[in-house]
């Protein structure tokens, strides 16, 4: 298999699909000429035209609004916004239009609509520029929300959101279009909704999503050098949610951490942690622990910002004072 | 605008060469006249629930711009949208069905009033966030041009949506795309209690377009010719030359907001003058003195509007509500998510 | 004391605080001479005049950020929304801005803004007008988040609003305006972040916040009736989530329920039971259990729309679950 | 728009007439030219983190616009805004301590460069979603108003802020309430890689004011008289006459969108026609023939700006930076939330 980025994996997705079927096209602000603000188009305007791959301008209530009425056409549009701080111009368009067509409209219309948009912080872009988000689109019923962590996630799971039938948020992460990994060549598509065990351990569940994965699986590492097995559950999609994989876990290692990039008050830890908390009562040698973002707006200075995200130190500190409080 | 109460010789000829039509125009405008005072009705007796915005008033800008449609464009519109669907030729049964919350209804019950849809006759729905389908509209303007089809899309919406930023966004995006679509703004002088010039810094409407550089016209609203001229021209606009319009349409509701509203922010003269010029009335007068409709004719359309309207209630009422048992299908389309 | 309505509780509130402060202004759509959408602000125009009653166009964004703006300049605006479901054309101005300006200025500007807004459903206005969307305040650091349950509550909690320094956004119930409770009259102020228990009872803890505090108490009266006594705690700000007086209840009780009136899944009672179950984890005698609105966009049809929300039927028996688990 | 580079003998007069103001322009100009200059430097050394956009090419509009304020007038801005703050009066060493992330920035190191704020100097901040300033100004107009101060809001954003939504909803109520506010465009003819004319249905900005029935005018943005004089005259109208404006600035950009764009979207042809029309070189020159400027005040003018930057970058080396334990200052104004 070839190892490629992150990056190149979605533009792979991007382009297969669009040779596959000619109702995909994509919009999005700088995507044609400019080849996207982190890149993920390029070379696709060349490739495709600009039929398909259309240039907008600085307007994400009619992008996403627009998109949603050419899905209501039959059309597959793939919307990209530029980072999932610019969402909040559009949400209007997600929640109260593309969530909600299918149902509210007795089944008789549907939008099979894909919005990518990067998420995450860490490079000093401040306070406007650094959120996650990611909760606001999965605390709707209507639309699925997919949040890949791995090249490979990154070119499946686009791939199952531009063939699906309802409205996909496809939250990306800025701190991941660099990475590197393993991604099947041609057809590779996971399912919607399957959370994966990406490391195996008895001693403590690590949940997590997006970057935040690559911190749990680093701290997996630190812990196993002292011995601590940690299991690293991704989730992938966050609506639907897979918790089976996690209970399950926990129902082998007693301990579950949940670990996410954005501020965990009323985050997506939130719900996991009172999933596991419910789901696995009777498993549960200490409370479920939840690592996450500071509760502040991002500050811009280095020392701060590093100060204001999660890590997989926070991660390994979590889980040995879990681990401290059952003696184990 | 002035009101016309005598015929041109060149109407006179319109309205003769076209009997059936001219004839389908009064029905429908009668249609959407006595539905909705059955649905202010029935509103009362507690049969609807929800909010309801009724198009009495406007029935000439309604039925003049959705007859000027062909079959294969689009239709958007906001939540007061009963009479366009109507006139777009879906059954008032469905409609008030839906309307009752039954499963029979145009949206299986779970829209309700404001979400009305028709996706055989291209009715894309009614929408209650103002200015929410605008965006829309210039979507499936897109997949028009996209798929080489020979449709355009009217988008309908109100003088207080012109204000809020969905709208700029998508007349820009139209016209920077020469999209086939057609912007109807409905200009019933109010946004709830808010008076147009409360509210816009322009008071002409129509004005707005020019900062799209897009062709922009006022009509008379009270007059379903007019409106129906002036759509069916922007629509072939749409078709033919890929370019976006936008009409004004001067109209007025003689009605509250909604069903809750006394209307306390305009004056009775105010409504009075207007309904002095009621696109129904002054239509049927005009029909009758260029002798295109008999008066035996106007009372064979009133009989059959109203049994219509009744039947529409009769089989609203003897539908099926929804199961709650269903109340989770439809969220999503195949299993995901349940 | 006078016993008056939510609506006139509020409406009080806000009269009051314009005589006391020449600062406080009100802006919103059809707040004036329509005298609210739900008659909130009834002769707040003819007593104060245009200058401090302002209608505006259907503009929420505009709305929200001319609010704050002049707020930072020292005024202290009171913005209505019509409903909270407009709030999604104008939270970019409440997230991006309002929440954040105070700290990415380096605490240099301040935003005394209030935005006022209806929530809650059950009036079968559809998909697109019975959310509570709570939680996506809830969620954001920069904000503080009032969320009153009677008319004391609700006059209280929006003079201390009104003073307060920061953002703070003030979600009412469009269920609650016509229920009827004593409030003091004139200086009556509730602090921010402030819990309480508004029932008191040995056997298990109900945890609310809004309407859904109505709910509870029905539920506990139910309750009573076969011998189990409820204690019901109303959060009453969602941020800051004042725990304490939960955790304190639930360390007598051993049992919890969080109940609220928007869908669940990522809402407010995902943090409140994921807080409970961490923090009271060696009280618990079973998990903790969570009511809400059903996960689906809101149903038009009576019957649909009944079986979407949550009720005090569906406590009880969440209550008489929790309690079989445990066998007490 | 041509580029003037001879004067005429009115301009002449003026520039006469106020040698040291004019002196202060042309020294403002340069000192934004040059920190900004520095500023790409340090980001290249990675002492500046984040996104960074200059305003290098833009002289003339930023110095020509803030110059025309008065004291108590507010200013807002997009992300491209150093100059703005700079020719506003805040001392260079607090900006580029900001850009470093220290505690002694304008910010306390909290925003960065897209968030620069001087409270004392009515400088409002600089904000990062594209358009979202413009909804607070609004606000400050409102405040004026309010308050019967005798201030004006002077609000920048780039051509591409205009096709927003939140454009259309502030210029609307601007207009609707005549609040005091001067909306200033700088097209640069791009937003990122996307030309005007490929995101904007009218390619001359200024039109978009007519759907606000809104004094609107074009002025040559590489012309700093020109700029100040328009905004000034624009200024006066809304503290006089309560009055807002549009005014649209034509400029250009020289370098990328951001630090990272390497600005392959456009032709080096086009780069060098725009850097011929220098607003600081032809400004130099301008002043030279007039004999407002010696040479060697030229000379002075540059010791002193080059003095000035490098202290600023002295300045900002050597402060501390944020502690990290005061990571939860000011998330809220007192003790709340903490
Ligand atoms: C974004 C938004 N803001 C406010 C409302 C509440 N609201 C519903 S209809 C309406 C007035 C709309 O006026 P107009 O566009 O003129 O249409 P009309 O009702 O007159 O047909 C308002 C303010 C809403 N539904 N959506
Ligand atoms: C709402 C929003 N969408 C997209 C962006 C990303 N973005 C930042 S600057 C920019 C271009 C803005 O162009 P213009 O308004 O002309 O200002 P300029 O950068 O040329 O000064 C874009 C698209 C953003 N910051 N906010
Ligand atoms: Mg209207
Ligand atoms: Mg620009």
């Amino acid at each position: 298999m070839a190892v490629i980025t992150y990056r190149e994996a979605l533009n792979q997705a991007l382009r297969e699909e669009m040779e596959r079927d000619e109702r995909v096209f994509l919009l999005g602000e700088d995507i044609g000429l400019y080849e996207g603000a982190y890149k993920v188009t390029a070379g696709l305007l060349a490739q495709f035209g600009d039929k398909r791959v259309k240039d907008t301008p600085i307007a994400e209530e009619v992008i996403i609004g627009a998109a949603a009425g050419a899905a209501l056409t039959g059309l597959r549009p793939v919307a990209e916004l530029m980072t999932v701080n610019f969402a909040l111009v559009a949400i209007d368009q997600i929640v109260n239009n593309a969530a909600k067509m299918h149902f509210m409209f007795g089944g008789h219309a549907t939008v099979p609509l894909v919005v990518r948009m990067p998420a995450g912080g860490g490079h000093q872009l401040g306070a406007q520029h650094s959120q996650m988000l990611d909760v606001y689109f999965a605390y709707v019923p209507g639309l699925l929300v997919a949040t890949p962590s791995t090249p490979a996630d990154a070119k499946g799971l686009l791939k199952s959101a531009i063939r699906d039938e309802n409205p996909v948020i496809f939250l990306e992460n800025e701190a991941l279009y660099n990475t590197r990994g393993e991604v099947p060549e041609g057809e590779h598509l996971i399912p919607l909704g399957r959370a994966e065990v990406k490391r195996q351990g008895s001693d403590v569940t690590i949940v997590s999503h997006s970057r935040a994965v690559l911190w749990a699986l680093e701290a997996a590492n630190t812990l196993a050098k002292e011995g601590i097995e940690a299991e690293v559950v991704d989730l992938r999609t966050l609506r639907p949610l897979d918790m089976e994989p996690v209970l399950e876990s926990v129902r082998k290692t007693y301990h579950a951490v949940v670990v996410e990039e954005g501020w965990p008050q009323y985050g997506v830890s939130a719900e996991v942690a009172a999933r596991i908390s419910r789901d696995a009562f009777d498993y549960l040698d200490a409370p479920v622990a939840r690592v996450g973002g500071a509760e502040v707006p991002m500050p811009y200075a280095k020392v701060l910002e590093r100060a204001a995200m999660a890590s997989p130190r926070a991660i390994v500190d979590a889980v040995k004072s879990l681990r401290q409080r059952t003696g184990s | 605008m002035e009101l016309r109460t005598t015929l041109s010789v060149e109407d006179k000829k319109v309205l003769q060469s076209n009997k059936e039509e001219t004839r389908r125009l009064y029905y429908l405008m009668l249609l959407v006249r006595r539905f909705e005072e059955k649905v202010a009705e029935m509103y009362t007796r507690a049969k609807i629930g929800g909010f309801v915005h009724l198009n009495i008033g406007e029935e000439a800008t309604v039925v003049g711009s959705v007859s000027a449609l062909a079959d294969l464009d689009y239709v958007f519109t906001s939540y007061r949208e009963h009479g366009y669907i109507l006139s777009r030729g879906t059954d008032p049964k469905y409609v008030m069905a839906e309307l009752f919350g039954k499963e029979t209804g145009v949206s299986k019950g779970r829209g309700g009033s404001m979400h009305l849809f028709d996706r055989e006759r291209h009715f894309m729905g009614g929408y209650a966030i103002v200015g929410g389908q605008l965006p829309l509209a210039v979507g499936t303007g897109l997949a028009s041009l996209y798929r080489g089809e020979d449709a355009a899309t009217l988008c309908v919406f109100g003088d207080g949506a012109t204000n809020i930023g969905a709208f700029h966004e998508s007349l820009n995006l139209a016209k920077v795309w020469n999209l086939p679509v057609v912007f109807l703004c409905v200009n019933n002088q109010y946004g709830m209690g808010t008076a147009v010039t409360r509210a816009s810094a322009v008071k002409d409407i129509y004005k707005k377009a020019l900062a799209y550089d897009m062709h922009s016209e006022q009509v008379n609203g009270m007059d379903v010719l007019a409106v129906r001229d002036a759509v069916a021209k922007a629509l072939d606009r749409a078709r033919q030359q890929h370019e976006p319009s936008f009409v004004e349409s001067i109209t007025y509701r003689y009605r509250g907001h909604s069903m809750s509203d006394p209307g306390k922010y305009r004056s009775d003269e105010e409504v009075k003058a207007w309904r002095e010029r009621d696109p129904i009335g002054n239509f049927q007068h005009r029909l009758l003195e260029a002798g295109v409709l008999s008066d035996a004719d106007v009372q064979a359309v009133e009989d059959e509007v109203d049994q219509v309207v009744q039947e529409a209630v009769d089989y609203a009422d003897q539908s099926p509500a929804p199961d709650p048992n269903d109340l989770y299908e439809n969220v999503y389309v195949g299993e995901e998510g349940k």
